[in-house]
């Protein structure tokens, strides 16, 4: 493939020599773009052409280029290859049992192409030539445009303008905010204070009053009660303590257990 | 008409109409050839053109083709579109009507982030917003407050009628995690405030630098 | 001429010389009124403006005032095309404008070599083409047209008015195959052929791998 800019040798070749026909090698678009312009080298309409002619100087100037050692683009390669194969199919006569087509159809297939190709080619010239707009003819040169007034109605309900309010203040609102610690006592920590609390009194004394310094903090106050109590629970089942309560919702009194001897 | 007088009006229109500016006489002549009665081509194309729905007008010394005068309402259209507000405007407009009489630093305290003119200028243009005078405090800010129309448009009363605190958190829409700190103010619906002073002359046309 | 015909002239009139695009019938119409005969006016209107300095014309189903064709030589302006098209660019617009609907490998066929993609990307922002459609073969490749403002820029009514097409189709040059075949195609005006698809959405944002 070739990028149809580029040339299709690495450097400008230098005029061959006086038999070979001299080419331009600037600026050819391809194997066909080549092909046409030595077609048209025979100063002939395309139909008159002699496609074997075309085929020879064709083969015959790629050699020479190649001779030269500069390399060409692949496409005019496999151009190179099926002008060999119309030369070959053109020169030999056709054997009846032969289903390949005919070297006449061949050579009638590329008189088409290139008579294509010079008509399209025509054409884009005819069409450059035509007046066109901004060079020979012209549109207004002061349009004077549609004005086209928008009035914006805007939407919003009262709910949306609600929302926008409450989201901003709670934006505002919550910056400061930094979420509550809450001191827990673990079942083994209330556990580990009590055994502590109660030591070796076997005197009945009040929870709380173990517990008075702890209760001093109202936040603290649930969790310590709630633990030690569950820890005093466990204790009682282990056998360490006794623990009494004389009336409903009244103090709970805890002692060690006599038995139970450290 | 006389065949060149016929051809030279054709030049004249074809470059009129092609120029994007009104051409003097001059310019054109060096198209029609020396001796060319210039001006007497331009009244008679002038004369042509009359009552048709493009003219020929003169401008000062220049020539150009317009649509015709009584014609002009076809180059203006009127279309109306409907667009929800912005995030940013809705913002600014519920701050404005809570807080109203709020200068344009309050409204950005609250918002935490600065208002951009065009916001302001948006609910101005839609009429939803109003300057209320100028806050008596360094600068003289001006004071935004809310419309009439912006009563009308949201179907309140009164400015009393925008939910207070206890009614936005039992909608739900404000939650109740806030801290107690947390006022709602009660929209100032007078005239003017005692630290507000009247707008003077043009400030309404003024850009606000508050 | 009755007084509701000039009128609708008139205005007709103002509308064309203030646009510098073609407008179409409906467009129009919208400015005149339900019942009027669009079509009959600009057909009157054009009639009245054939041979003067500006002429009505019309491109594909548009209308627009442009300055008349033969007073080019005049008006000519010693403006150089800014990016003159290469000949590969201009090899491609013609395949394109009488092959249509033309795809990618049909153009290359027809030039013998791979067109580059910057070739299609010119003549697409140019505005002379643009992609119609998909064949309906393998690999679905994108269809190739011409546009509206192509017509405007050659000063072309409609792709009939190609520059040869006659004698192209006569020679059977526009044919695919070979021998001439038996059907020629011809640059085909209409939405969409037979084996097109409608573009996809995307498609034309998408890099064309036809």
């Amino acid at each position: 493939m070739t990028s149809p800019q580029t040339d299709w040798f690495d450097t400008p070749a230098a005029p061959v020599d006086e038999d070979v026909m001299y080419v331009d090698v600037d600026g050819y678009e391809g194997p066909l773009d080549l092909l046409l312009d030595l077609a048209r080298r025979q100063k002939v309409d395309l139909a008159a052409i002699s496609v074997l002619a075309l085929a020879e100087q064709y083969l015959k100037f790629i050699e020479t280029v190649r001779e030269k050692r500069i390399e060409v683009a692949a496409d005019y390669l496999v151009m190179a290859a099926w002008l060999a194969y119309l030369k070959s199919r053109l020169m030999v006569p056709q054997a009846p049992s032969d289903e390949e087509p005919s070297g006449e159809m061949l050579a009638a297939m590329l008189q088409f192409r290139l008579k294509r190709l010079e008509a399209m080619r025509r054409a884009a010239s005819q069409l450059m030539n035509r007046p066109r707009l901004g060079f020979q003819i012209y549109a207004r040169g002061a349009p004077e445009p549609i004005e086209i007034n928008r009035k914006s109605l805007w939407e919003a309900s009262l709910y949306d303008l609600l929302k926008a309010y409450v989201g901003q203040r709670e934006r505002g609102a919550t910056t400061d905010y930094t979420p509550l610690q809450r001191t827990v006592w673990s079942l083994q920590e209330a556990r580990d204070i009590l055994q502590r609390l109660i030591g070796d009194s076997f005197e009945w004394v009040a929870m709380d009053t173990y517990l008075a310094e702890y209760l001093a903090t109202p936040a603290e106050r649930t969790t310590v009660r709630a633990s030690t109590f569950a820890s005093s629970l466990e204790l009682v089942r282990l056998g360490k303590i006794d623990l009494r309560q004389t009336e409903t919702f009244g103090p709970l009194f805890m002692r060690r257990r006599k038995s139970d001897t450290p | 008409m006389s065949e060149v007088t016929e051809r030279h009006l054709r030049i004249l229109e074809a470059l009129l109409f092609a120029s994007k500016e009104p051409l003097d006489a001059n310019t054109l002549l060096a198209y029609l050839g020396e001796g060319a009665d210039v001006h007497g081509l331009l009244v008679t194309l002038a004369g042509r053109y009359a009552g048709r729905g493009v003219n020929l007008v003169r401008r000062a010394d220049k020539w150009a083709f317009r649509t015709a005068e009584d014609l002009g309402f076809l180059l203006r259209r009127e279309e109306q579109e409907t667009r929800p507000l912005s995030r940013a405007a809705l913002e600014t407009l519920s701050i404005i009507a809570y807080h109203q009489p709020a200068t344009r630093a309050e409204i950005e305290e609250v918002r935490g982030v600065a208002t951009g003119k065009g916001t302001i200028d948006l609910l101005l243009e839609a009429g939803w917003i109003r300057m209320r005078g100028r806050r008596r405090t360094p600068g003289r800010p001006v004071t935004y407050g809310t419309t009439e129309a912006f009563l009308d448009h949201f179907g309140l009363e009164a400015l009393s009628d925008l939910p207070g605190l206890d009614e936005l958190k039992g909608s739900g829409l404000l939650s109740n995690r806030l801290p107690p700190s947390l006022q709602i103010p009660l929209p100032f619906e007078g005239a003017l405030r005692d630290d507000e002073d009247p707008l003077e002359p043009g400030d309404e046309d003024v850009e606000d630098n508050s």
